[in-house]
């Protein structure tokens, strides 16, 4: 039995108890994905788990606060799930997981950067072992998967779902914890770099808040700060200091909760590379603190606690 | 006029331009097309629909309406206001036809016997769009089912098509035939034949367009119906990447900035999917869940306005909220849905 | 808003490096400022009236003052604007002295500096609302901490004025210091027959409830409710039940106990009373010494005492109280001498300090009243005194004066004259301090009537010299170097910080300065306040004192908790933190973060969960307004939007007019 | 003492009000002289310091921000300086990727006794910040450096060669 088909049996011994299951299905073209909201037979037909399915469920697990509901869920979804659990915003008993055993998503992003232009229509695509057979008006193209591959997945430490209650797949051998090439290199420029690098990425931002509601963690949405003019935090000013203003905010309440799903950068229209920053904070937290996020539970969020004697902040003197 | 021009050209045309005026043009920066200030130096690239609609020309993301300044003089304490009406001329170069042809559903609004909005008007009346004609439609597109199609220069001043080394224009308004008076544009020669095959190939690709003219009457039906609306908006996250993305979205948002001894009052474009759109001053919120705000935009496209302004449909069929929404909501489907509706019970 | 604005010259205070006309006049241009002006004296009776005229006149609905520093006079102004008729909390003070014009001269940049400290104020002000307190009911009981003077004169105070008291001591006896004196400058009259007495009371005062061989474990809660937890560590002895006829002690046989009370001058038993008039004179075993207790051998105590209350299996005990005031009267310690090389560490046995010194002097200590010197038990002729042992010295860390070792130290050698007629004092010091009521008077007796030897200078060395020392020292005044054998050398040992102060002060939130002293509310007005409200200081826990400011600082304490508690109810202090329901998911983090339990979870109407603040409990830190994400919960007074606001005013965002 | 060169830089300090506004105050008191950049805002704690204020206050253009509280074990509130000191060591660790220099902020402790310490802290980082110079406003300031910005190698470049590419 195809791993799918185990993963509807599994969903389909679920449906009755539950309000939906949260999975995928193909969305506009073959190309893309959308979240599907599993309640009856003729919904689970039209799951699809393919690599093209990138959606973190976990965004909206709580949107149905008081019913039960499924996910499917892949490594660094069932970090975020932890997480909500962790800080009490979801219940265990709420949430049945159908884990899945990850090899990777796309990066719809790659896969328009290695197409010369905008591809017009998709007629077809086929999902090989390591690549993607596109097909663009009667015309084949490939591309390797690993060229695609989402950059959360090359370094990614948890294919495995951390909590589950079926697991579906093979349980890949333990990953040691890497760094994307292109983090360091960025890391390692000058101030001014960084700062001009930031000030034109965020002129494009149009301020959408796609990157904060489809992050899972971003429980507060319409009450956030950004938008509100009691605490009036912002101007609605579009500027680039506003625009990372913003920015500053959602990276300062994700610090020690972000689970590095990548949703933001994904879901960000004008592709501003967010996971610089997630990421750069996730690895003080880890420095500081130790603590990775949503990989395992009944964790505080260090933010949230203190210790009288901190091992690892070494106060500067004067 | 019929004219033609080098794609080298073309490029140095724009920067010409940009130095002596703003001009508005797809550009390529950090892996993504967005309209943006040309400044000379810059390319423009045509090789993708931009991300964001060129509405920013007319329509700004941002628009100080007045300025605000307090100050002590020997006599007492002064206060200045300075109204900040829009100056200079604009150009936006390769636009999309729906992007150019989307700017028309504001004139409804934004000029009307009651209310003339001078910041937008003096806008529209000094921008001039010279619009490229697709001819790769996309998945997304539907300008077809909205009365357009990929050739369109239905509020467009000169409409370029790509043809074999370069470029076929057209002017369409008198301004745009100045525009084509540019020395860097040459005689069109035959290259007009070459440019209809390829508008009339274009709009094959796009196969049956659908017929959305019952959607108002049918979305009006759906009004009461929460269930509805609830399976529909599921999956979305209720961000603003839709509207903000949109050349046909209008609305906005005023707000007042001040700091010390300076205030500022700022016209902004606003989302009515966001939670703060129509939140009450009391507290209460008329669209409190994301399926009241998904049925509003999509009954106000295809129901409301159009019941409003002559049947005119408020969407130009780009497809950018299609393609950008990052959960792949698809206006399309909802309005079927609505359309093809069948009563169970 | 109606704004006025004021500008207080201070006299030349603020006026001399501010420019406090062109402050005013900038100021008349800020943002919904009606009025501005500047005056003499802000504070003044005028000043405040000319406050309350302009509020009436301009009706103003805010006002802010630059000044001082709002910690000095912000209640003088918030009831000035009160009395106009204003909410206390539409006022800001802008502070123009302390952080302005006293620490800088160049007068352009203070004035601009004071300016721009006039606008923050201003823009906070326009975001303030009144805010009214709450009332709530407080416990007439205090809590004293220390039964030494200080605080036995704290407890019998509150006591007498009808306060239920707990006196909680570490040692076994109450008493403190004062009770290891013989006799006590100027008068030279009996310390115990002085104390005694108070002690006495202690004991049977109806209000007060003493709790000996105990220290405070824990305190929760706020001014006019405090829960204390208190330690009582094991005595082994059912206190219930011991008479304190002393059996025990006389049959003890393990004698080598070190004996506490008279500063390890000699040994004691390890069931002991401490000494005579201990109170509660009840028997206590260390349980380092006894036998019993240390190798399961022994029992003698057991076995002879008349009523059985000894307990070898006694644990130490949690007692929980609930207390509407606490007063602090830990006391002092004596420094430890014996880092200074050149009173030889403790090599030789003849040099002691001056409280073991005050323990030979007694009639009831190791020798009876007879000066014997402990090497030998000889009889002292020459004595040798050296003041400022620990004072008075950077390279010690204790750059203070301990205030009363010159007085001590003149009674020593009086005392020494008194039991010695023969003897001959000898005292190295570096100035004379005697500036108390006949205290300079004393000090020269001990000159001229007991011809003690004043030396001006330090020692530098003591060295053996036969069966006596040697004190090599200066003679500042005659510029000569000095040796004088010493039979006996006293060291006047400084005063520093009671052991645990510190620690003591976490668990009671109230501030030990760098060398452990707790920290008052203001060095001159507020002495005896600390920053805690309803928490009290009383004596040497503060800082140096004799015996009279000690008994006067006991006293203040007492009438601060009685003036305190003799309100029925009291107002808490409205900025605290306020949930807006509407913007609250509910998320409950606020809860956790909150030091003081101050907000609980409810469920509102719609059945969702909510945070709601517990108005009395809230101490206003806002460490909740930060965790809160959607600031949700906002510390009133201190909101998101005030701290914006002055964050604005400073460094305003610049209003483009257009864009890219 | 003036500023260290003639002209002021923006400083803004956050302090709470039990200890280091006390430490300013002490150091007032003693006419301890100081630079005059530096404006400060009273809060109750130093638990009540969101990290976004620091974050605001740079952006509106600050040329430095500089927080102070009472010293860990002896916050007035128990807790507030522990939590601080958290929030504020990410804020200060996160600051370098956002290509704003990390010396521009600093936290530290001083009590209400430590007027001298205040003093020598005060000194210090408007010392720093004057070494830095004024600080570059994230909105280009001018229609040129919008231009400027706009044609800058590094927004042309990828921001990663793994992002987009």
């Amino acid at each position: 039995m195809s791993q799918l088909e185990e993963l509807k049996a599994a969903i389909r011994g679920h449906l009755d108890s539950l309000d939906c299951v949260i999975g995928w299905e193909q969305g506009y073209d073959p190309l893309h994905a959308t979240p599907l909201f599993i309640r009856n037979e003729s919904d689970l037909e039209r799951l699809s788990i393919s690599p093209l399915a990138v959606h973190n469920p976990a965004t909206y697990a709580t949107g149905f606060a008081g019913k039960k509901i499924g996910m499917v869920v892949r490594g660094c979804h069932s970090r975020s799930i932890i997480e909500l659990l962790n800080e009490k915003l979801i219940e265990r008993e709420n949430v049945v997981l159908f884990g899945l055993c990850c090899d990777g998503v796309v990066s719809q992003r790659k896969i328009r950067t290695a197409l010369p232009a905008d591809p017009g229509f998709v007629e077809a695509v086929e999902i090989g072992d390591d690549a993607l057979h596109i097909t663009l008006a009667g015309e084949k193209t490939t591309i390797k998967l690993q060229d695609v591959l989402a950059d959360k997945c090359r370094i990614c430490a948890y294919p495995d779902p951390l909590l589950a209650d079926v697991l579906i797949g093979n349980k890949h051998d333990s990953r040691p914890e890497e760094t994307l090439a292109c983090q360091e290199a960025f890391e390692a420029k000058p101030n001014a770099e960084k700062f001009t690098f930031w000030q034109d990425t965020m002129s494009r931002c149009i301020r959408c808040y796609a990157c904060r509601n489809v992050c899972p963690m971003c429980v507060c949405q319409d009450y956030c700060i950004a938008a509100s003019r009691d605490p009036l935090w912002m101007s609605q000013e579009n500027s680039p200091a506003e625009n990372f203003m913003f920015q500053m905010i959602h990276v300062s309440h994700l610090t020690g909760r972000c689970t590095e799903c990548g949703e933001c950068e994904r879901a960000c229209p004008v592709d501003i590379p967010l996971m610089l920053l997630r990421r750069y904070m996730n690895k003080q937290v880890q420095e500081v603190f130790g603590h990775q996020a949503g990989t395992s539970l009944d964790k505080t969020p260090p933010l949230l606690t203190f210790q009288v004697e901190e091992a690892r902040i070494k106060e500067r003197d004067w | 006029m019929e004219r033609f021009i080098t794609e080298a050209n073309l490029q140095q045309f724009a920067a010409t331009l940009a130095g002596k005026k703003h001009v508005l043009a797809p550009v390529a920066s950090g892996g993504t097309t967005c309209f943006r200030r040309l400044v000379p130096g810059m390319r423009l690239d045509f090789s993708r629909m931009a991300v964001i609609s060129p509405k920013d020309a007319t329509f700004p993301r941002n628009e100080t309406l007045l300025l605000v300044q307090r100050y002590v003089e020997e006599s007492g304490k002064k206060l200045e206001l300075k109204e900040q009406l829009p100056e200079g001329e604009c150009i936006v170069i390769g636009s999309r036809p729906c992007g150019a042809r989307g700017k028309l559903i504001f004139d409804p609004v934004y000029e009307t016997e009651a209310i003339k909005d001078p910041y937008y008007l003096r806008r529209r009346d000094n921008t001039l769009f010279i619009t490229l004609s697709c001819d790769r439609p996309e998945s997304t597109c539907f300008c077809h089912s909205v009365g357009s199609n990929p050739a369109d220069g239905t509020g467009s001043d000169v409409l370029l098509t790509a043809v074999e080394g370069g470029f076929f224009a057209r002017a369409i308004t008198p301004k745009g035939e100045e525009l084509l008076a540019d020395a860097l544009f040459e005689e069109a020669g035959t290259r007009a034949e070459e440019a209809a095959a390829k508008q009339t190939k274009a709009r094959e690709l796009m196969g049956q367009a659908h017929d959305f003219s019952s959607a108002a009457a049918k979305l009006l039906e759906r009004f009461d119906d929460m269930g509805f609306w609830q399976a529909q908006s599921n999956k979305c996250i209720s961000c603003g990447a839709c509207t903000y993305m949109c050349p046909t979205c209008y609305c906005f948002n005023i707000t007042d900035d001040e700091a010390g001894l300076v205030s500022r009052r700022l016209r902004s474009w606003d989302n009515c999917m966001s939670h703060t759109f129509t939140l009450e001053g009391s507290g209460h919120n008329p669209r409190g869940t994301k399926a009241h705000r998904l049925k509003n935009r999509v009954g106000h496209k295809f129901s409301y306005y159009p019941d409003l302004h002559a049947s005119q449909i408020a969407c130009c069929g780009c497809g950018r909220c299609i393609k950008q929404c990052p959960a792949g909501v698809d206006i399309r489907q909802v309005v079927m849905a609505a359309q093809e509706y069948v009563d169970e019970r | 808003m109606r704004i006025g604005v004021f500008i207080c010259h201070c006299g030349s205070n603020i006026a001399g490096t501010v420019d406090c006309e062109s402050v005013a006049e900038l100021a008349s241009g800020f943002p919904e400022v009606v009025y501005s002006t500047d005056s003499m004296y802000t504070c003044s009776e005028p000043g405040q009236e000319g406050i309350i005229t302009a509020i009436h006149e301009q009706k103003l609905d805010g006002v802010v003052v630059a000044s001082c520093t709002p910690r000095m006079h912000e209640p003088t102004f918030r009831r000035a604007v009160e009395r106009a008729g204003l909410n206390r909390y539409m006022f800001e003070m802008a502070n123009i002295r302390e952080h302005v014009s006293w620490i800088g001269k160049d007068k352009e940049h203070n004035t601009n500096k004071a300016a721009d400290l006039v606008l923050m104020a201003v823009e906070k002000l326009r975001r303030n609302r009144p805010l009214v307190p709450k009332s709530f009911e407080t416990i007439k009981r205090v809590l004293v901490i220390g039964g030494g003077v200080a605080g036995i004169q704290a407890a019998l105070d509150c006591a007498d004025g009808g306060l239920d008291v707990v006196m909680v001591e570490r040692d076994q006896s109450i008493g403190g210091k004062m009770a290891k004196l013989d006799k006590t400058f100027p008068t030279i009259d009996c310390s115990s027959c002085v104390l005694g007495p108070k002690m006495v009371d202690i004991a049977q005062h109806e209000k007060i409830t003493l709790h000996t061989c105990a220290e405070i474990e824990a305190v929760s809660g706020y001014v006019g409710n405090f829960s204390v937890t208190i330690r009582r560590r094991a005595t082994y002895v059912d206190w219930t039940k011991c008479t304190g006829c002393g059996v025990c002690t006389e049959k003890c046989p393990s004698k080598r106990s070190p004996d506490v009370f008279n500063e390890f001058m000699g040994t004691t038993t390890a069931i002991n009373i401490p000494f005579p008039q201990a109170i509660p004179k009840k028997a206590a075993i260390n349980p380092a010494t006894c036998t019993m207790i240390q190798k399961g051998k022994c029992g003698v105590c057991a076995k002879v005492c008349p009523v059985g209350c000894i307990d070898y299996e006694q644990q130490d005990e949690l007692i929980n109280v609930d207390v509407g005031a606490i007063v602090v009267a830990t006391g002092y310690d004596l420094f430890d001498w014996h880092k200074y090389p050149q009173y030889g560490e403790g090599r030789y046995p003849d040099v002691i300090t001056s409280l073991q010194y005050e323990r030979l002097l007694s009639a009831s200590g190791p020798t009876g009243g007879h000066i014997k010197r402990p090497s030998d038990g000889k009889e002292p002729k020459n004595v040798v005194f050296i003041q400022c042992v620990g004072s008075r010295d950077r390279s010690v860390d204790r750059p203070y004066c301990s205030g009363f070792c010159c007085m001590y130290t003149a009674k020593q050698a009086i005392l020494t004259k008194d039991h010695i007629p023969d003897s001959q004092s000898y005292v190295f010091y570096m100035d004379i301090r005697a500036p108390g009521k006949g205290y300079d008077e004393f000090t020269r007796r001990a000159m001229e009537e007991y011809g003690a030897q004043y030396v001006r200078g330090r020692v530098a060395m003591i060295y053996p010299h036969g069966e006596q020392l040697m004190v090599r020292g200066a003679d500042t005044l005659a510029g000569t170097q000095v040796e004088v054998p010493a039979d006996l050398v006293v060291l006047a040992t400084g005063v520093e910080a009671a052991q645990g102060a510190v620690k003591l002060g976490e668990t009671l939130r109230v501030v030990p300065d760098q060398y452990g002293f707790f920290v008052e509310s203001h060095p001159k007005l507020k002495p005896v306040e600390t920053n805690t409200a309803g928490v009290y200081l009383a004596g040497a826990c503060q800082g140096p004192k004799d015996i009279p400011t000690s008994v006067g600082q006991g006293s203040a304490a007492a009438a601060k908790a009685l003036g305190l508690l003799s309100k029925e109810r009291l107002e808490s202090d409205p900025a605290v933190s306020k949930v807006n329901l509407s913007r609250c998911v509910g998320c409950q983090k606020c809860i956790g973060t909150c030091p003081f339990g101050a907000i609980k979870a409810i469920t509102d109407r719609q059945g969702k969960l909510k945070a709601e603040v517990i108005e009395t409990v809230c101490q206003g830190c806002g460490i909740c307004t930060v965790t809160c994400p959607q600031g949700a919960i906002q510390l009133e007074h201190f909101t998101d939007n005030q701290i914006l606001a002055e964050v604005n005013a400073l460094c305003p965002p610049k209003m483009n007019a257009s864009f890219e | 003492m003036p500023a260290q060169d003639e002209r002021e830089l923006r400083i803004v300090g956050f302090l709470c009000n039990w200890c280091s506004y006390g430490g300013a105050d002490t150091a007032g008191v003693a006419r301890f002289t100081q630079p005059t950049d530096l404006r400060i805002i009273r809060v109750p704690c130093s638990g009540r310091i969101d990290p976004l204020f620091v974050v605001r206050a740079l952006l509106n253009g600050a040329d430095g921000v500089l927080v102070s509280g009472c010293h860990p074990r002896d916050c007035h509130y128990a807790e507030g300086n522990f939590y601080a000191r958290r929030r504020l060591e990410m804020l200060k660790r996160f600051l370098p990727i956002t290509g704003i220099d990390e010396r521009r902020f600093e936290y530290t402790w001083v009590s209400a006794s430590e007027g001298q310490r205040w003093q020598h802290v005060v000194t210090e980082f408007t010392r720093r910040i004057h070494e830095l110079g004024p600080a570059q406003s994230f909105n280009p300031a001018t229609q040129e450096e919008w231009f400027n910005l706009a044609l800058n190698e590094a927004s042309k470049g990828e921001a990663c060669a793994c992002h987009g590419s």
